[in-house]
């Protein structure tokens, strides 16, 4: 089985409203991030968080094919995933800076999201791990028999740990409608994919399993659109998984304390070149859905709340230290 | 399967008694689904799930890969979205390459998501030695996870047990990790079946009462130690024997209220020494009944050693009735 | 990269003498297993084993095309890798027994034989954990740069557990001289194949990193011989690892006791029909190296001595009980 | 790098310490290689590996794939095949990804194999809270293979120890879990270089007399405890202080001889109470020295839950030294 670059052209049946509410979701996701780094710099934000600049197109993409009753699963690089799906601004912040109203009560944290009101069963920070819950949560769907399909989210890097093999293996042997995204974006931690890998395209990994592999320019929100459709499509029609791999970059470091200088400026620069909110700008631009002026109001509207949303968190109170002891056991 | 006794007693095999548990349970409830390697088409390599495909189907008794960490955190992923999985690890050795599974997802995810979901599932691992398996095939892994809060940890020692622990473990909407002991499956016992057969997962329990000293085993060890009190028996000596059967939660009350009665405490596991529950047991029993004992708990453990195949060798490892009534006898007279 | 079918001639080139050893050979393990199940028959093995009566032409094969400071890993179906490589039939028939004198002192056991003096870095009854130990084996050997070569043999379903996969990869990004040799036999302990995997050659999975994947008969020896001849050149040029998928089949249960009820006898029939050592014993009988006559006489004499070994065996006393405390640590 | 004091004193982190100490035997000892995730070119996420690429080459230290258990298991094929590998694991929580091959692989391999081979091999793995990483990357992870015989299990707390623990690890041939804390990682501290910082990996450490208890300490709780003797020293009590540091093999002798003295013992860990080493110390003081004993052992130890998030939820539950005098003074008043 070969790899699969080319797919059906989904996208170009959104509406204006649809395309808009994808550009509004993408800068919400830009600017979130932006503004816990922001919080970090002013030291209101504490441990460590993997933000997603520049991959915002994946979650975005990925979370419009999905129904309401899908299920999701990510890493602790999840912001972008979580807020696509809808998890509240407020309530996210709040658990990424410890607060109380945060949605895992401050027991979670960034790399640790769920929100099981929409179908976000949580963000694995140990690579790998969300892949086979996953599948738990495929076979959960099949057997309900409603046409639910299961997403999961994880790194170039993580297509190396063994619950990779593990969980694709399982998915193919039962038919599970599971979409498995893999955001490439080129590097683990510190660590080139080329330098842990030998292969360019990690869609050729479904071939093991004799599932479809998918390319997709990751950058580029309605060609994932289009390629994650496809494969929610298969997945609910009960052709089983789909390995869908979508090139993509960060542009900062890995987290926090990474000025991620292991990168050459020309290859940061070609990808900034790339970057997906301003391509999807100018395509709403150039297909008039967005005159400059409204994207411009946009980002300021949204700005202003997320400003809100920040200075809201950081005055927030501490969790209750009860709490702290709470839901270990039902 | 069991023979009838009277309407609710039975008389089964251990191997049996966790059949026929799992087969009430699928039935009262059709969210319960069985997953591991070779537990539909050959009903386990033990035997404990035969029939219950033919019972329940090919979509609730399910065969898997050999993939532990994909099966066990596929179970993790339908516990949280509505079934009750039930997941046999074949060789309860095979914890190791799910750990993380265990430890760091199912055992922290509802801690870690501040209670949004519970998740009911239960993991079956069988353990033990006294087969002649050899080091990687005998252990019980009764501590590899016992500091892991959010996880239940149960040790079923006889068909009565194993019955009600997995029924309620089934019904438990906690994980449950249910560490069988290979060594036990052909062993016979009568219980009450049904609703009435159900075991608390909360403490341990009383399974002879003696005064003159407290004795608390699991698993294989608890026949042992039984034994042991057959022997001693003969010179009047009456040990009370605690059944520990729960190791996570551990509450100890049941073994300080027999304590502050017999004033002396053995423990003894089919496990190392060191990083054994024994452990764990003697420091609480210390901590609450420090004036009551006699003398310092005893623990009776396997050596520190890994288990050796040979089978003399793994007899001599093995703590024998013969060798417990010896040590029973010595607290006795030394105290 | 797809699947290679075709290898070198190799075996051409195997002297008369080679030929009658690597028939010896066979016939020795498939005795030594035979007798193994009678001793257990006659209550005399305790425990559980493993035996490869029908696929001893992969284990005779393979090492055939070692050197004597190569490095193998097998797993507790291991006795035809042992043997094969030159474990002293009468102190691996002690260990099986768990008597005094076995090549483990007993401590092993039929999953765990060892042998250090051969290169044998040990059986492994984890499934999949002998793979990255070959993995760590092949790296020495490519630090020490004198052309060791590393192999690692495992089971059909061994290919479905995350240590496959990270070996695997492991050894393809830092191309080392490891060559994995997956015996498949169709079977995981009860399970076919099929119902734990998607794909008929597992050689594919070697697509997934760039490999090499062949498939070879494993009931052919001189096939066999050719196939795995081909990668442990490969690995010895420096060019890296190879998967080697040699078809083959069980011809008893996979443990003692596992009638094998499974499988249906028509299947059983073709593969009995397919028989290694017949098939080498027609092949050499063909091409006059040997005489009905003589492979008769073999297999007397060598049934003759491993009768003596087996009473010899079941003679010998039981390990003192010290040893059991020893080795624990250095 | 650490600053010179004299021919052989240097003042140091404890990240530093573990750099050097790396550094040193990988020049002793050409067989050394280092492996893990991003210890080469970036010189691991802590830093401690930093330069050493630089110095010894690619082919000795080693960036791996995100592969822990592929990674391990090849540190023991390099280790039974004349190299000395040390291997790190990014997080220790990553151990349960890598669980199988510690436990039933590395630490029994010479067993099983009768003695034929040692295992002269290091992992190295960071554990420990109090820097908000939550659930999953703030275990010490220090009882998870405590029931293992056949491994070491060892804890620097201090730079002198993190320095001579490496070097005598990567010396030992035995396979050597070092559980270092990221916590410690910048404290500084003055220690003999060279031969003489040695350290001898078999027993707890006495780090500070006194004749009114024994507390026994580990990694980052034993800073913590000299902090609160030192608040207590203010009501001139006090107590004597133990690194626990090797956990296994266990040899509590020079705590034992402590307890005579003092006639009191308290244990504190980083981990939860159930499963914890504080409880195998108590038993064992139990056994050894019962008529010693004024009062039980007493255990300071995170409480049964898994780690929160959240900055003060996170400070409530870790041991302060504020925490550790009160208890200090309780039992000092007390009894
Ligand atoms: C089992 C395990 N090993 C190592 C880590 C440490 N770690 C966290 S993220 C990461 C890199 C992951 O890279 P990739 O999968 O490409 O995801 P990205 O961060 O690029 O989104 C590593 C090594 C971990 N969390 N879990
Ligand atoms: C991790 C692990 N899971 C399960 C087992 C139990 N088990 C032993 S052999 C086996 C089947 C292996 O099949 P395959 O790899 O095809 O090898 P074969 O026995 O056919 O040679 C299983 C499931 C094990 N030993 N280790
Ligand atoms: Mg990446
Ligand atoms: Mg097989």
């Amino acid at each position: 089985m070969t790899i699969q670059r080319e797919f059906s052209n989904r996208s170009k049946q959104l509406c204006d409203d649809a395309l808009i509410e994808m550009y509004r979701s993408m800068v919400t996701i830009r600017q979130f991030e932006d503004e816990i780094q922001r919080c970090f710099l002013k030291g209101m934000m504490q441990g460590t968080t993997h933000l997603c600049q520049g991959q915002e197109a994946v979650s975005v993409g990925a979370m419009k094919t999905l129904r309401d009753d899908d299920y999701i699963t990510c890493t602790y690089r999840g912001h972008g995933q979580c807020l696509a799906r809808g998890m509240p601004i407020d309530r996210t912040f709040l658990e990424i800076l410890g607060r109380k109203g945060g949605v895992c009560q401050g027991k979670g944290g960034s790399m640790h999201l769920t929100d099981f009101s929409r179908g976000l069963l949580g963000s694995f920070a140990i690579v790998g791990a969300g892949l086979p819950v996953a599948v738990g949560a495929g076979l959960s769907a099949q057997l309900r028999g409603d046409g639910q399909v299961s997403m999961t989210f994880f790194g170039d890097g993580s297509t190396n740990i063994g619950a990779f093999h593990e969980a694709l293996n399982l998915a193919a042997v039962w038919q599970l409608p599971v979409v498995f995204v893999c955001e490439n974006n080129l590097y683990g931690e510190y660590s080139p994919l080329r330098a842990t890998t030998t292969v360019d395209d990690l869609a050729v990994r479904a071939a093991a399993y004799d599932l479809p592999g998918y390319v997709v320019d990751g950058n580029d929100v309605l060609a994932v659109y289009d390629a994650i459709g496809d494969a929610v499509d298969r997945a609910r029609r009960g052709l089983g998984a789909t390995l869908v791999e979508c090139k993509t970059y960060r542009h900062s470091g890995h987290s926090r304390t990474d000025p991620a200088t292991y990168r050459e400026q020309a290859e940061v620069d070609a990808w900034l070149a790339r970057d997906p909110i301003a391509r999807l700008r100018s395509e709403l631009v150039e297909r008039e859905i967005l005159t400059i002026a409204q994207s411009e109001a946009i980002g300021s509207e949204l700005l202003a709340n997320m400003q809100e949303v920040s200075h809201a968190a950081g005055e927030a109170p501490w969790p209750d230290e009860k709490v702290m002891r709470e839901d270990v056991l039902v | 399967m069991g023979v009838c006794m009277t309407a609710t007693l039975v008389e089964t095999s251990y191997r049996e008694a966790i059949g026929m548990a799992l087969a009430e349970e699928m039935r009262r409830d059709s969210t319960v689904i069985l997953m591991g390697e070779d537990v539909a088409d050959a009903g386990g390599v033990f035997k404990a799930t035969l029939g219950l495909k033919d019972e329940f189907g090919a979509a609730r008794v399910r065969d898997t890969p050999i993939s532990e960490m994909g099966f066990v955190g596929a179970g993790l992923g339908l516990a949280i979205t509505g079934y009750r999985p039930v997941v046999e690890l074949m060789f309860a050795d095979f914890i190791g390459v799910c750990y993380d599974q265990i430890a760091n997802q199912i055992a922290k995810y509802r801690y870690m998501s501040g209670g949004q979901t519970a998740v009911p599932m239960v993991i079956r691992a069988v353990g033990g030695a006294g087969l002649r398996f050899g080091a990687q095939h005998s252990q019980t892994c009764e501590t590899w996870l016992l500091a892991n809060p959010g996880l239940k940890i149960v040790c079923p020692s006889s068909p009565k047990e194993a019955y009600g622990m997995i029924k309620a473990a089934v019904r438990d909407d906690n994980p449950v990790l249910v560490l069988e002991h290979k060594g036990l499956y052909g062993n016979r016992g009568e219980f009450e079946c049904g609703e009435e057969g159900l075991v608390d997962l909360k403490n341990p329990a009383l399974v002879r009462p003696g005064k003159d000293m407290t004795i608390v085993a699991s698993l294989a060890m608890v026949g042992r130690c039984l034994k042991a009190c057959d022997i001693v028996a003969e010179k009047g000596i009456e040990p009370e024997v605690i059944d520990m059967r729960v190791l996570r939660p551990m509450d100890v009350s049941p073994i300080v209220a027999s304590v502050r009665r017999t004033n002396r405490l053995i423990t003894v596991e089919e496990g190392p020494r060191v990083g054994g529950w024994g452990a764990e047991v003697a420091a609480q029993i210390t901590d609450e009944a420090f004036d009551d004992l006699d003398s310092p708990p005893l623990r009776i453990t396997l050596p520190d050693h890994p288990m050796p195949f040979s089978a003399p060798l793994e007899d001599a490892v093995l703590p024998s009735a013969e060798g417990i009534a010896e040590t029973i006898v010595a607290l006795h007279e030394g105290g």
